[in-house]
């Protein structure tokens, strides 16, 4: 290779190709017009040149002989893989022609836009819907389990999001004098190396581990990072509920939380009248006649008689107010009845009391001494990370187990503090990924934000982000009620071989549908059976900018492969002939827009010249103690982004919602406790999502260096367990219960507890047939076909896979 | 002359496998011949019965130490792309100097 | 003061266990629970089709690179019983010059 | 542990203990009466301080809880584990009485005495035989197929064993001025590092690799020897004469053999008679009345007339001689006749000249190429050793295949050179091993002689060594024809579980039998169905001594566990008490005759106090080049100790024994070729007998430390075999042929041929129930159940081990 013929450029990772949420620095080498390897930027302060196997794979993702690299139109069939090659323009003519005739036949609520997970999409495929004029933005999880409960969970509790703080917000990192080593990290449920979830690099907390920093792991599984933990506790899935309410309980009954910075901080000293079916915080207007209903009521022991919070002033109203911490009063309200209350800080402990390590033990299966031991070293290590992972989000009871977790921070003082968990926001406050309705570039009509579907049954779903719930979107499109779906835009997503759970129901869904689109890079189960498939590009082929979490950033176009295009290149295109006054002609001048709105200070160009930036230091979204300088709230002053301006251990959101405003533990709907009977059936605890560190989710199937570390769709199976029922490491076997089944390699490994089985999700075979009916295996691999949808939390969020029941058995002859 | 080496920490081998992709790249290796990286897997309990796993690169006959990169002036693959950090390249003599406080390490040195 | 190191000549290596069971038999371990030392097979294709078996001796968490014998002025007990003679024990600084011609070698050295 | 309290006793090994035969220098670290560790002895020139885990493995093995401790004799049914503990007078009473009774009743001769592979066992066992008055000593495989065929060979080829040289005559070993690295080792079916063989330290060869000695390989299994090799040849399990035939055939046409070599030193120029149905070498006798029958003929091509050979004087009958090479002739008969004679050479270039490489590549599947190459490589290198192994013994046509082998090493002047393979006697003359009758201490009667089983079929077996024959023996405790056998005494082995070929055939005999005693470390499944159990001694319990093949050395008492006694010391007492004129009292009188027998110039003392002795340069047990210098022969002529003083390329020991004298090649007698039929319904080629570390034979299957490095009883099968079989790794299998089944663990490995599995043999599951029917799993694991006896070549030799068919299939349910 001459060497003079290469070019390297610096640019920055995110989907598509390797997958992830990373934002790593990458240097492109470049030849004749063709990316001949990619290499790690070792100047970028996010991974330093290191970089994952997905994103060294590259150049075999993108010249993959597969690689979808024009539009196609079905010719045949549904499903047939009969297609025909057609130009950019006549599949924009045809998408524009189809979809303006379902919205004159049937208004366009009745045209959804589904994406994967979240990176360089979600953004773009919303634009794209509200230009049309649709509220139906979905994400294809059950529960929208992924992440979304735990940020709402975030927003609600302290108004802001909290990720573990590894410098990254620091150009020196680790060196930065404001930075401290964290004491220990707790790791709860997250096999960090093998994925960079969420704006995180997976391998920071190895540096801090290098560094000192002790670990504690929560896992079913016992994972390289479990296995080098100072404790690991092997927790029955699902069960987190019940482990951070033990924590809690230790933490409480021992005094182990920062007394201080809770009176300070949080609606300990709230009021909550108990006398109804459900408690429900005081509130200036249950005292007089006028008063506010966002204003909050303290008893103050000075003065033996309740006083109020004002949450706009941020405040009591009165000077020297001492509010009682623990304890409990009759208060006399307006009406001149006297209602027994508690503080919120009672209603809290009386809550997590019944939940001692032993208690704890029984449902988690951990031992209590070791959840005891590790509840002490969380609240002990000053300061401590606490970082989290998926299997908060799918579960039936994500909500309060996300907030049994978020409120170990709170109690503690690790929140927004170096080496804690820091507030992360919109770095130099560019979004480039809408988390509200209409955030970031579009709006809709408040009538047609009201067709948003699900909003009816989930009063959350209006607060928090913009998404349509799939569930219900899924059984709409059979019921047609209250409005027919009739279309589907289907973008960088694949339901039926990863985010669908059961995926007979989607595809019987895509079958019924008018009019399906699928974007995608490869030709996928789902896309397998549109009725058009648009070639997307990965993040070397095209412009884009990124801002979550940090730095902020810019993905530059270093090559065309074929005539893909990005996404944001065609969602544009579609809005710009749905919307006559779309504002923008071309992706930068949007970009422009964006960073023009946020007050970042420079075009996009300028940002290309940077690459990256991070924050300086004082502005909002840079830590640290933010809080304290009133750099949280709108209204510049100390205190967080919530109705009462203090971290809510009682949520009044939650409230509002009509959910329980504190955290509890309930049991998985299926398994040894709730369903005893079943169990006898299906004696082992199907767990899924495990990460795998060569694929993400359903890609990478067909890359070869990739596969090769992960070849088979595998059932991790504890040695004991396997000679039990007389299978062996390599062996295919059934894994069936009473929603499905399909077939697995078993991987035996003590890696796994004994009645607990791991299937990872998000299989199919690329080699395999791919017309339908086969649809390249997913109707042997896909683990989905075991967990149903429609089972979430009252909040309509969570789902099932992390915890259900099933079985195992040998298969009979081939 | 000093001999050149690879030191590797491996107290802190993920089992990423990044070294390995980062040779076939670098090489264009064929999937499912090896490369010059192999990433092993130690399964095992420990006395106590705690169960460790511990992953060893280990270095196999393809592999020269990247000698066509570091003619270059460049690191070898694998060290510039290790995502925990656990490959130094150096002169041996020099890398074995390095102390990692209480624990193993593990150098690799290329013969002639 | 130069750390020792344990040098391995792992291209001879025959997987013979040798070292295995002398750690075991010396500091009296338990079968079933890893000693300081575990022989890893990698059997993989070499370019080219050829069957390549490669053994690599690697040390483990409960290896003390023989501190209890090297006080009493011995070598390691795996050293001694290498069948194929591929363990060096030394300083590891001395050892890292050790040079075997056209091949690689690997050092693995105690921390502190 | 306090140092003081140990002592540290320099011994050498055999067995019992680590099993092999190798003669490793050894520490025994001993602590109040007990062995607490052992090490290689680091002064020791054989193994420098290397040993093996079995050695390292020694106290689990001497202290283990199930070990042998004290004589039991039965007091249930046969094989119900029922025991007594009995006095060492009772059991020597016992035996005695029974002993007695059979020899008064049958005759000594219905009394058998069996072993297992010779360690420190075949002398002492049939010295009691002798003393009792039986010539039927027995090892226990189906046609003595251990060694004992190929020392046959080699001693009717060159009158002495041949070993590689590994400098093992030298104390300075390699840097010995007189050695030289061979610049190529063939190894021919031998997986080295996993064993020591026969007088041989498995990793001398790693030591020559290091030096640069190249390898070839010949395996069916790619060992880590055969990956290190320059050509490995894959050869179909059994065909091993076809490809040494071919290896001929190169040599012998490109004229790659050492010409002055062959026509100096090897009966080439001998004529053979071709009139007849079989070749005969003509002599003497054949020329002139008067004429010697023991001299030779070769065709004079001075007077173009023929020549005597005069094997005594190891010279013509004339001056100026000159031979025919490669020629034919008629030559006049003393009767008259005149008889189409041709040359050894001629003859023999004729036998090979079939077996083309291409040829062989059919016959054996190993490219021609290689063969080619492989051949031309042995022949250039010089010097060049070649070592075989025990495939060579364990197949039908074992005698004729091992005379192709030793003859190239004969034709290329590898013999007794540095480097080469060296010719192997007893150290220092000490023979403490006997190979031929009555050889050592004991003698019988020549009527008695004539009795031994077998000998009345194959003549070879009344020349060398003193073997009954095993296959005739054990159906003669069946027909009782020509006398009954009626008792067995089996010493350290275990035909139920490794030596017996058909295993429900030798339970059947020990059931029938009248009396039998086991003497053995451990309760094994052949020790479960005894009458009597007697507890031995493992090396480090026992004085004794060892000479094979160097150094010479002695084996010194350390310890003693329990009431366990040395194969020596039992043996001794009953010989004692069988022979009133038995010679010695205590072992030691006996070695010290033994050691001044052979002239050896010390006593056993003085051997233990020196530990070991090499031979002195110039005795005719050390190397190099006696022949040259007339140290083989008895009257100091140079040349071999073989009936004509030559190597005999054409064997007149074959031709007396009326077997073919010349080396061919057959097909095993049920193979792809062979039984096409049956191949059809056994798909593949079973081999057994592949070696393991971590075990020797049936032995150390309780011993913890070597249990886990080779923990099941594996099936070796290719993963592309177990693929189309629906067989993954780890599963237990079906091995199935028209002779028996059993079961398998699945080792699924690329290092066997996709069409031949390897069943590692002598398995048996000491932790598995003892009692009979069970016997400790053999009914499940054991190979030889696929494997028939009585399939010898005509010598009575060889046996199907290594080559068989087979099916291998699922179990279905459990």
């Amino acid at each position: 290779m001459s060497e003079e013929d290469v070019t390297i450029v610096k640019t920055t990772t995110w989907s598509a190709g390797p997958g992830c949420h990373g934002n790593c620095g990458v240097l492109a080498h470049v030849r004749d017009g063709k990316v001949i390897k990619v290499e790690g930027d070792p100047e970028h302060p996010w991974n330093q040149g290191r970089v994952c196997p997905r994103l060294l794979a590259m150049p075999q993702y993108m010249y993959h002989p597969d690689r979808l690299q024009f539009p196609q139109k079905r010719v045949g069939k549904r499903g047939e893989n009969k297609w025909e090659r057609i130009s950019w323009d006549e599949a924009y003519d045809l998408i524009e022609k189809r979809m303006n005739e379902i919205k004159a036949e049937h208004g366009p609520e009745s045209m959804v836009f589904l994406q994967g997970t979240g990176r360089d999409i979600g953004g773009w495929i919303s634009m794209l819907a509200y230009a049309y004029g649709s509220p139906n933005w979905v994400f294809g999880l059950s529960g929208i389990s992924c992440y979304t409960p735990r940020l709402m969970v975030m927003w609600l509790t302290q108004g802001d999001f909290c990720v573990g703080d590894a410098a990254q917000w620091h150009t020196k990192r680790y060196d930065d004098p404001d930075y401290k080593i964290p004491e220990s990290i707790t790791m709860w449920g997250q096999n960090l190396p093998a994925s960079c979830p969420d704006g995180f690099f997976s391998h920071w907390y190895v540096d801090l581990m290098k560094k000192g920093s002790e670990l504690v792991v929560i896992d079913p599984r016992c994972t390289w990072l479990a296995s080098r933990a100072k404790i690991w506790l092997q927790i029955r899935p699902g069960t987190d509920g019940a482990l951070a309410l033990a924590y809690l309980n230790v933490i409480i009954n021992e005094k182990l939380y920062d007394e201080g910075y809770v009176q300070k901080w949080t609606n300990a000293h709230h009021l909550v009248r108990v006398d109804g079916v459900k408690p429900l915080l005081l509130r200036e207007s249950d005292l007089r006649a006028g008063g506010s209903a966002s204003n909050f009521v303290v008893w103050d022991q000075t003065a033996d008689a309740p006083a109020v919070w004002l949450s706009d002033q941020q405040a009591y109203d009165r000077e020297n107010v001492a509010p009682a911490f623990d304890d409990e009063y009759d208060v006399l309200l307006t009406d001149g009845t006297r209602v027994n209350c508690k503080t919120v800080w009672r209603m809290f402990r009386e809550r997590v009391a019944p939940y001692t390590p032993e208690k704890a033990e029984e449902i988690t299966w951990a031992p209590a001494r070791d959840i005891a031991a590790a509840a002490r070293m969380y609240a002990k290590s000053k300061p401590a990370i606490l970082h989290w992972g998926l299997p908060i989000d799918t579960i039936q009871t994500t909500v309060p187990t996300a907030q049994a977790i978020n409120h170990l921070w709170c109690l503690t003082g690790n929140l927004d503090n170096p080496g804690g968990n820091v507030i992360a926001r919109y770095p130099n406050s560019v979004v480039t990924y809408p988390y509200n309705s209409g955030g970031g570039v579009m709006s809709l009509s408040p009538e047609m934000h009201a067709k948003r579907i699900g909003t009816w049954k989930y009063p959350a779903l209006r607060d928090f982000r913009a998404w349509a719930h799939p569930d219900i979107m899924l059984e709409q499109v059979f019921s047609e009620d209250p409005y027919p779906v009739k279309g589907m835009w289907i973008q960088t997503a694949n339901p039926l071989a990863c985010t669908g759970l059961d995926p007979a129901k989607w595809l019987a869904a895509m079958e019924k549908l008018d009019f399906t689109v699928c974007v995608d890079l490869f030709m996928t189960p789902t896309a397998m059976m549109a009725d058009l498939v648009l070639p997307a590009a990965t993040f070397l082929e095209k412009d884009s900018l990124k801002g979550w979490w940090v730095p902020l950033q810019a993905i530059k176009k270093v090559v065309t492969v074929g005539e893909c295009k990005s996404d944001i290149e065609i969602n544009m295109e579609m809005a710009r002939r749905f919307n006559p006054e779309f504002p923008w002609k071309k992706p930068q001048e949007m970009f422009d827009t964006i960073l023009k709105n946020a007050d970042a200070g420079m075009t996009y160009q300028e940002l290309c010249d940077k690459t990256w930036v991070l924050p300086e230091k004082g502005h909002p979204s840079a830590p640290y103690f933010r809080y304290e300088k009133g750099l949280l709230r709108e209204d510049g002053k100390p205190g967080f982004k919530t109705p009462s301006g203090k971290i809510e251990l009682f949520s009044s959101w939650l409230e509002k919602w009509e959910l329980d405003p504190l955290p509890f533990y309930e049991e998985p709907p299926y398994s040894p406790v709730s369903t005893p009977d079943l169990y006898k059936e299906y004696p082992l605890i199907l767990t899924t999502g495990r990460r795998s560190v060569a694929s993400y989710h359903s890609e990478h199937r067909q890359v070869p260096w990739l596969r090769e570390i992960d070849p088979d769709a595998i059932l991790e199976i504890h040695p004991q367990t396997a000679r039990e029922l007389d299978i062996c490491h390599g062996e295919t076997v059934w894994i069936e219960n009473q929603f499905g089944k399909c077939k697995r390699v078993a991987a035996v490994t003590p890696a796994i507890h004994p009645k607990v089985v791991m299937a990872p999700h998000g299989w199919w075979m690329p080699e395999q047939e791919g017309s339908s009916p086969h649809l390249f295996g997913i109707w042997d691999v896909n683990i989905n076909q075991l967990i149903p949808m429609d089972h979430h939390g009252a909040s309509g969020l969570g789902c099932l896979a992390k915890s259900i029941l099933c079985k195992v058995y040998k298969m009979e002859g081939k | 002359m000093s001999e050149n080496g690879i030191l590797v920490d491996y107290t802190y081998c993920t089992g990423c496998s990044a070294c390995e992709v980062a040779c076939k790249q670098e090489y264009g290796r064929k999937a499912g011949a090896v490369g010059g990286v192999k990433v092993m897997e130690l399964m095992h309990e420990l006395p106590g019965g705690k169960l460790d796993i511990t992953y060893y690169p280990v270095f196999t006959k393809v592999c020269s130490l990247c000698a066509p990169r570091v003619k270059k002036g460049l690191k070898p693959a694998c060290v510039i792309h290790c995502m925990a950090n656990v490959l130094t390249y150096g002169p041996a003599e020099e890398l074995a100097s390095i102390s990692f406080k209480k624990r193993k390490s593990v150098l690799w040195k290329g013969g002639e």
